[in-house]
């Protein structure tokens, strides 16, 4: 079996070189979380970029064929998925994976193929450092956390604050190491550092600790599924001072599932649904008709990681590896439904972020 | 903060005592880890979910919903992926095990599929009653928990202990093939454990609900290791084990977190396991099988 | 000169039954004897207690006069006692020839780089180990079965004879038979004693648990009698079967009806 | 009684029963010997369906019992005494014998038959609060038999009852046998101890092979020189 | 060349570095211990590695065996207290080990990057191309490309280390030590009383476990570039052990066989993405139900060796 398997060939290259009339067409890979934890992620950032590429073979310029694996999370999937897309799919570039650490594999392998591969949801430290080829358009919780926590700490007086985040998952990780980072930079007072890990159902025993240490506030680096949780149970328990939250907060799942509970958070990034922007207003109404629910974060950031990818296309005027690369690199001011970006020389994001609290069950902008 | 952590680790330990029992019912009959256990706790949970949140039913409607699937679910896991494999030539313990490890990828992929992977909201009234003693609040939830888990334990300890059934249940989980010949009907006795012990699994499951108020389609498997962890440090088998390893687990959990590291938390389970079995090698309430060397 | 094996006051309790209590007695260099007893009496006790199996709670174990309790098992074995057991304990899905090649484990040396590397040392001690195990499966007349055979398919006499060849590829000096004719009938029980004489023959000591009492006088060359974890007589067959508290506490009047 | 007809059991591919055919009338002992591997274990598992037989019929009280569940032969009044005694290890000889009990209704009748038991056995009474798997071989084997009586046979089948017993208790199983017998209830007996079984029994039967080469009343065969020669040891 | 798919060498290069998993289950398996440990041992293996080869420029050949080696001797450490236990005790507490060694991993992060992990771990391919490079050699003159070249060499390497370990226990289980494991297996006392040192084999069969576990990790470490807790966790701890009862546990072919299909199978049914592991379960139940003693098992492999080559060795 593993011997047929080997020598099954591989598709051939398309070629490359088309007339200049002629449409673009070209396979863009997609590598998603579809099964295990982490699918909801997955399946937020696959329906952002199916719906984009609906959008954009509407148009007809540009006809993308896309590639759609599963990494159910795990690295070595995300690896194989890679190589599938790299080499027996022949796509001209990769959008994905889900998670930082599967980045952190699938990265360096498209990197050394010459295969530009664009995280949409990955923020951790150190992705687009793997190599030239490594591209992100989420923005870093370095960039965004800073934004939230400023803007809190001047509105609410903070001066004491206690720090809980997922201690398993880079995402949750990184968030938190930036915010012990400016609490420190604030000259905050941290009262305690709690953990959880992915998954818990019961976060009262760190919530009741916080809460007898009395913080002014709280800053939660958690993925909005934990978030919304860990909101609704510290309410519950008394727990009443401002939570800060990170990138992953931002969601409307948080509300959906924490409801009253999720008054108050305050949250830095580069999406807001609300906003009356009709880029947005467009893209929200589109998904939430084919799917029947808000677009989150990961579903913007997917979506507009796309509609770059389409548009880098369109510039290197033909599906080449190398020229898509190019050509993405120099994206300079994309007005996309997350704002207008670019990418700065490391290939990392350059966006501004708003900051969010909600109010009256939604998010706001925060002033 | 004491008392207030003493109480989240009470509900807590009551719940992984639930669970628990599960296991060590199924252990204690077949010889069998039945890895499903958690997930059919999981399944429990949703099914009161969708009564209670998306019906609007009261809860006992929820335990009795849950209880009724569970069970179902037992029934059909003894049915389809253990007792063709009981009394199979070259089946080794292994493969039961394996067996319904392939059942809990099988429903926690189903689970996925039907509820999707995100926290949903377990919305009762009830979980909403409160009485503030001194500086605690306590919830009516925490009480109810406690007190359920400490009936389901008396009540299975006794039944085991006491009744001509549990007597039965007790030859089966020994040797099939003598009790067969002492006319007890194996595959029923085997049947009606696997369906209790799932049963239980769904009241743990809508506790679980109740208490913490959001489930996902994981909570099977954190719950689960838990409970593994817990029949292991009480001893397999024994129903006492489980209620005080989960009281015992469920505390230091909590402690762990108020006095020490939260990010140890939840390795304090394991920690436990191997320092309990390291002075006790059946666990706090098992017993040495006299082995007689002859 | 003291015997081969020596006991010395040996009591072994489980929980709060007494289970053996002071016994001594010595088995000298090529005899069998008999350790009989009523069910219940502590002789399969006593062997576990020989072989290590349970520590004993008081006196202790000599074999040449040096002590040997305290060993583990497998150190009691390399020093020459191997056995038998009562329930059959085979290693019953490895072959038969499999079985007496462990029995010889203690009388070989090869580890793991060795027996990876094939070494010719190695190779050698393997032919060695075989050659023993084909003697030793016609010594107990399994030389027709099936090397190939998984042990536990065999027929129980089969079984029994199996068992007796793995305890001697170890080479022992002292060998304990726990019951080794029970579930025989006469012809094979007869058999079974031919094999035994065939063992002493091989300057190997016996010390044989058995109830059946026909192979016991004809066997054994002295008799030691337990009771309530006691001895309560020691000596010639022929003395012991008209011994009154062996009579009372053992045999019974049943005997009387022999060879009707 | 018991009728069995053209029997034929497997273990996998390994034909242990050849067309066996027994009948054991009501109130009668019958004895089954032959040598070790003849197949008289396999077929006393087959009809306390214990183990499945391929073709063949056994019925007991004109009933078809063929292909029934043990628990459902145990029900209609047939007991198996295991070889290798197998006692449930894990639980106190007193509850052994209560499990013996198991498919009886009748307390009062039970709780008498277990006092009879205790007397019969003191051993078992002395050691009621033990646990099975602590007793000696010979005790086990007696917690057996013990518990198989315990449910109050029509039909008790021991197979090789005496296996590892003292000289005296052997004796005394014999006894127990007759005595069981002369109650009423019907026994089929395998035994190594060849003589004896041939004296409680009325009639026997001799395997070889997995097939029932020689049978007839027991006094008879006893005087048959083939019998003699390869069970009583007398070449 | 066309045909040399990286892709298909990649899953071939984790369907040995899960055989590798596979044996080491199995060795401790062979003496009737079930350990779930084995996914802790393979992150021994394999920061080990991943640390001594990115903070301290160890090569890579050193830093496996080192990465490995360490995890033999944490396999004595942990072999020696765990003689006490046996069954699910053992598989138990061994998973709980492996738990405990997880929240050590993304606690310490001074030494381990947390949850971080460690990256940039040279990668075996790369290493192998640019040493090739140095010495002259170019991939193109063999008419590979650079990809193809790198994952072909990983593919390589591994295959050698797979063949490797399995040939050196297939050997083993055909020496003196290899009955012993059995003779352990099948009745602890019985092994005692023949003479054989149950304590001494289990705990070397434990540490071996360890030790391959260790070794797998340690490539598998410089095959992803990248370890961090997440990739040992009790998932892995449990699919080694389905590797080794679906393949058949009574045979050392069996878990290698094992492993190789299951880590085939989820590729195989990337076409039906969202329900490959719903497939995966009731393959799982079934293939228990219709062959509970695995693929591979002894009497299978009989049939397959009619030549009596084997035995009369
Ligand atoms: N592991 C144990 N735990 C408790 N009691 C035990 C254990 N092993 C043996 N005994 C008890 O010790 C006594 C002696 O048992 P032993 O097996 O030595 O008897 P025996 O003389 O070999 O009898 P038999 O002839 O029936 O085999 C018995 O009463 C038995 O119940
Ligand atoms: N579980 C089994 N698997 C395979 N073969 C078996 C099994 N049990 C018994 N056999 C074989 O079936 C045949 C009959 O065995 P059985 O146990 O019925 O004999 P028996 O007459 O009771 O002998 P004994 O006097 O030794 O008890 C023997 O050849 C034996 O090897
Ligand atoms: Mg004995
Ligand atoms: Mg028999």
């Amino acid at each position: 079996a593993l011997f047929a398997f080997v020598f099954m060939g591989a598709e051939k290259a398309k070629p490359a070189a088309k007339p200049a009339a002629e449409p673009i067409r070209a396979k863009i890979g997609v590598i998603s979380i579809i099964t295990g934890q982490g699918a909801a992620y997955g399946e937020a950032i696959t329906n952002g970029i199916k719906l984009a590429r609906d959008e954009v073979n509407a148009k007809g310029e540009v006809l993308v064929d896309l590639k759609i694996e599963d990494s159910s999370g795990k690295q070595e999937q995300a690896l194989a998925a890679a190589q599938k897309l790299i080499n027996s799919e022949q796509v001209v570039a990769i959008i994905g994976p889900t998670l930082s650490n599967e980045m952190m594999v699938a990265g360096p392998e498209a990197n050394a193929s010459g295969v530009p591969i664009m995280g949409t949801s990955t923020t951790a430290k150190g992705i687009t450092q793997i190599g030239k080829y490594v591209f992100r358009n989420a923005l870093p919780e370095s960039q965004a956390i800073p934004a939230s926590i400023g803007k809190a700490v001047k509105k609410h007086n903070i001066r004491k604050v206690a720090l809980l985040y997922g201690n398993d998952d880079v995402f949750t990780k990184s968030g938190f190491d930036t915010m012990k980072e400016v609490s420190g930079k604030l000259k905050l007072n941290i009262l305690t550092i709690e953990t959880f890990q992915k998954g818990q159902a019961d976060y009262k025993a760190q919530l009741t600790k916080i809460a007898s240490l009395k913080p002014d506030a709280v800053f939660c680096s958690a993925l909005y599924n934990e978030g919304g949780v860990i909101l609704a149970q510290a309410r519950k328990m008394g727990l009443k001072v401002p939570f800060v939250g990170g990138n992953g907060f931002n969601s409307p799942k948080v509300i959906e599932i924490a409801k009253d509970a999720a008054e108050g958070l305050t949250v830095a990034t580069p999406w807001f649904g609300e906003s009356n922007d009709p880029k947005v207003k467009g893209f929200v109404a589109k998904y939430e008709k084919a799917y029947g629910k808000k677009p989150d974060q990961f579903a913007a950031q997917a979506y507009d990681a796309f509609h770059i990818m389409a548009n880098a296309l369109k510039a290197a005027g033909i599906a080449d590896r190398a020229k898509l690369r190019d050509s993405l690199a120099a994206t300079k001011n994309f007005q996309g439904v997350l704002g207008k970006f670019s990418f700065d020389a490391e290939r990392d994001v350059v966006m501004s972020p708003i900051v969010l609290i909600v109010k009256g069950g939604k998010f706001t902008i925060f002033n | 903060m004491f008392l207030e952590q003493l109480i989240n680790g009470v509900t807590l330990g009551s719940i992984y005592a639930i669970v628990a029992l599960g296991y060590t019912l199924v252990f204690g009959v077949l010889d069998i880890i039945n890895m499903a256990h958690g997930e059919i706790f999981m399944f429990g949970a949703f099914v009161g979910m969708l009564i209670v949140s998306k019906a609007g039913a009261p809860l006992p409607v929820a335990f009795l919903g849950a209880v009724v699937v569970t069970a179902a679910m037992g029934l059909l896991l003894e049915r389809f992926a253990l007792r063709p494999l009981r009394g199979r030539p070259g089946a080794s313990h292994l493969a039961s095990l394996i067996s319904t490890i392939g059942v809990s990828i099988l429903l926690e992929n189903i689970a996925h599929k039907i509820f999707g992977s995100g926290n949903h909201l377990f919305e009762t009234s009830f979980a909403e009653i409160r009485f503030e003693v001194g500086p605690v609040t306590i919830y009516l939830v925490q009480v109810v928990i406690l007190l359920i888990s400490l009936l389901l334990m008396t009540g299975l300890a006794l039944w085991l202990a006491r009744t001509r059934a549990g007597k039965a249940l007790r030859a089966t989980a020994e040797n099939l093939e003598t009790a067969g010949l002492l006319g007890v009907d194996t595959n029923r006795m085997i049947t009606a454990t696997v369906v209790i012990a799932s049963a239980m699994g769904g009241v743990a499951g809508v506790l679980v609900g109740m208490a913490f108020n959001y489930i996902n389609n994981q909570i099977g498997l954190s719950m689960g290791l838990k409970g593994l962890a817990i029949i292991i440090f009480g001893g397999m088998g024994s129903v006492y084990g489980a209620m005080a390893g989960g009281l015992i687990l469920g505390l230091s959990e909590t402690f762990v977190v108020a006095y020490g590291s939260s990010g140890y938390r939840d390795a304090i389970a394991f920690v436990a396991i191997i320092v309990i079995l390291l002075i006790k090698p059946q666990g706090l309430f098992g017993q040495a099988h006299a082995e007689a060397r002859r | 000169m003291s015997g081969l094996l020596s006991l010395h006051e040996i009591g072994k309790t489980f929980g709060g039954l007494s289970a053996l209590s002071g016994i001594s007695f010595e088995v000298r260099q090529g005899e069998i004897v008999g350790v009989i007893g009523p069910n219940g009496a502590g002789k399969t006790t006593l062997f576990n207690v020989i072989t290590a199996l349970f520590p004993p709670t008081g006196g202790e174990v000599r074999c040449d006069g040096k002590r040997i309790s305290g060993l583990p098992p497998h150190a009691i074995a390399k020093r020459g006692i191997s056995r038998t057991f009562q329930n059959i304990r085979l290693f019953s899905t490895m072959s038969v020839e499999e079985n007496v090649m462990v029995g010889r484990h203690c009388r070989s040396g090869a580890g793991v780089w060795r027996g990876v590397l094939r070494t010719r040392g190695q190779r050698r001690e393997e032919r060695g180990i075989r050659g023993k195990t084909r003697e030793l499966l016609e010594l107990v007349g399994l030389s027709d079965a099936d090397p190939e055979r998984t042990a536990g398919s065999l027929p129980y006499g089969h079984q029994r004879r199996l068992e007796i060849a793995r305890a001697l590829a170890a080479e022992p000096r002292l060998l304990l038979l726990d019951e080794p004719a029970a579930g025989m009938n006469d012809a094979e029980t007869q058999e079974m004693f031919l094999l035994i004489k065939r063992i002493q023959s091989l300057g190997v000591t016996i010390l044989l648990i058995e109830h059946d009492m026909s192979l016991v006088m004809k066997a054994c060359d002295r008799l030691v009698v337990f009771n309530f974890g006691r001895m309560i007589a020691e000596g010639a067959p022929a003395a012991i079967r008209d011994d009154p508290r062996v009579i009372e506490a053992y045999l019974g009047a049943a005997e009387g009806d022999d060879d009707a | 009684m018991l009728e069995v007809r053209g029997v034929d059991t497997y273990y996998g591919n390994i034909r242990a029963l050849k067309e066996v055919s027994i009948d054991v009338p009501g109130g009668s002992v019958v004895a089954i010997i032959g040598a070790n591997g003849a197949g008289k274990s396999t077929l006393m598992k087959t009809i306390a369906g214990a183990l499945p037989q391929r073709s063949g019929t056994v019925s007991f009280l004109g009933e078809m019992i063929t292909g029934l569940a043990s628990h459902e032969i145990v029900r209609r009044g047939v007991a198996l005494v295991p070889e290798g005694r197998s006692i449930l290890s894990r639980m106190t000889v007193r509850e052994n014998l209560e499990m013996g009990a198991f498919t009886r209704r009748d307390g009062k009748k039970t709780a008498r038959d277990m006092d009879r038991v205790m007397e019969r056995f003191p051993v078992l009474k002395q050691r009621a609060g033990q646990l099975g798997g602590s007793l000696s071989g010979g005790e086990q084997q007696m917690l057996a038999i013990a518990r198989a009586l315990m449910s109050a046979p029509k039909l008790l089948l021991l197979d090789e009852p005496t296996l590892g017993l003292a000289p005296l208790v052997v004796a005394d199983i014999f006894a127990i046998i007759r005595e069981v017998n002369a109650a009423g209830t019907t026994l089929l007996l395998v035994e190594q101890n060849v003589k004896q079984a041939m004296k409680v029994s009325s009639y026997t039967y001799v395997m070889e092979t997995g097939k029932i080469v020689l049978s007839g009343p027991s006094r008879e065969l006893l005087q048959e020189p083939r019998i003699k020669a390869s069970y009583l040891g007398k070449a | 060349m066309e045909w040399l798919n990286p892709y298909h060498l990649q899953v071939a290069s984790f369907m040995l570095i899960n055989a590798i998993l596979g044996v080491s289950i199995f060795i401790t398996l062979s003496t009737g211990q079930l350990s779930l440990g084995n996914a802790g041992f393979m992150s021994i293996g394999a920061y080990a590695a991943a640390l001594l080869s990115t903070q301290h420029q160890v090569p890579i050949p050193v830093g496996i065996l080192a990465g490995s080696l360490l995890a033999g001797a944490v396999g004595i450490l942990v072999g020696i207290p765990s003689l006490r236990l046996s069954g699910v005790y053992l598989a138990i507490a061994t998973l709980g080990f492996g738990e405990v060694l997880r929240a050590v991993l993304i606690n310490w992060e001074s030494l381990t990057g947390g949850a971080v992990g460690v990256a940039a771990i040279p990668q075996m391919g790369r290493v192998i191309l640019s040493m090739a490079r140095d010495g002259g050699f170019s991939p193109e003159s063999i008419g590979l490309r650079n990809n193809q070249f790198i994952s072909l060499s990983v593919f390589l390497v591994l295959l050698l280390c797979t063949l490797l370990s399995a040939a050196f226990f297939l050997r083993l289980s055909r020496t003196r030590v290899g009955r012993a494991y059995t003779a352990i297996k099948l009745d602890e006392s019985a092994a005692e009383a023949a003479g054989i040192p149950v304590t001494y084999y289990k705990v070397l069969a434990f540490s071996q476990g360890a030790l391959l576990s260790g070794f797998a990790g340690a490539l598998f470490a410089h095959t992803t570039s990248f370890v961090s807790p997440g990739d040992f966790t009790y998932h892995r701890a449990v699919e080694i052990l389905v590797f080794a009862v679906f393949g058949g546990s009574e045979h050392l072919l069996g878990p290698v066989f094992g492993a190789a299909f299951l880590t085939l199978l989820p590729e195989a049914l990337r076409a039906i993405s969202e329900y490959r592991y719903i497939l995966y379960g009731i393959l799982l139940v079934l293939m228990m139900v219709f062959r509970p003693q695995g693929v591979i098992d002894p009497a299978l492999l009989r049939r397959f060796r009619r030549s009596p080559k084997e035995t009369a060795a």
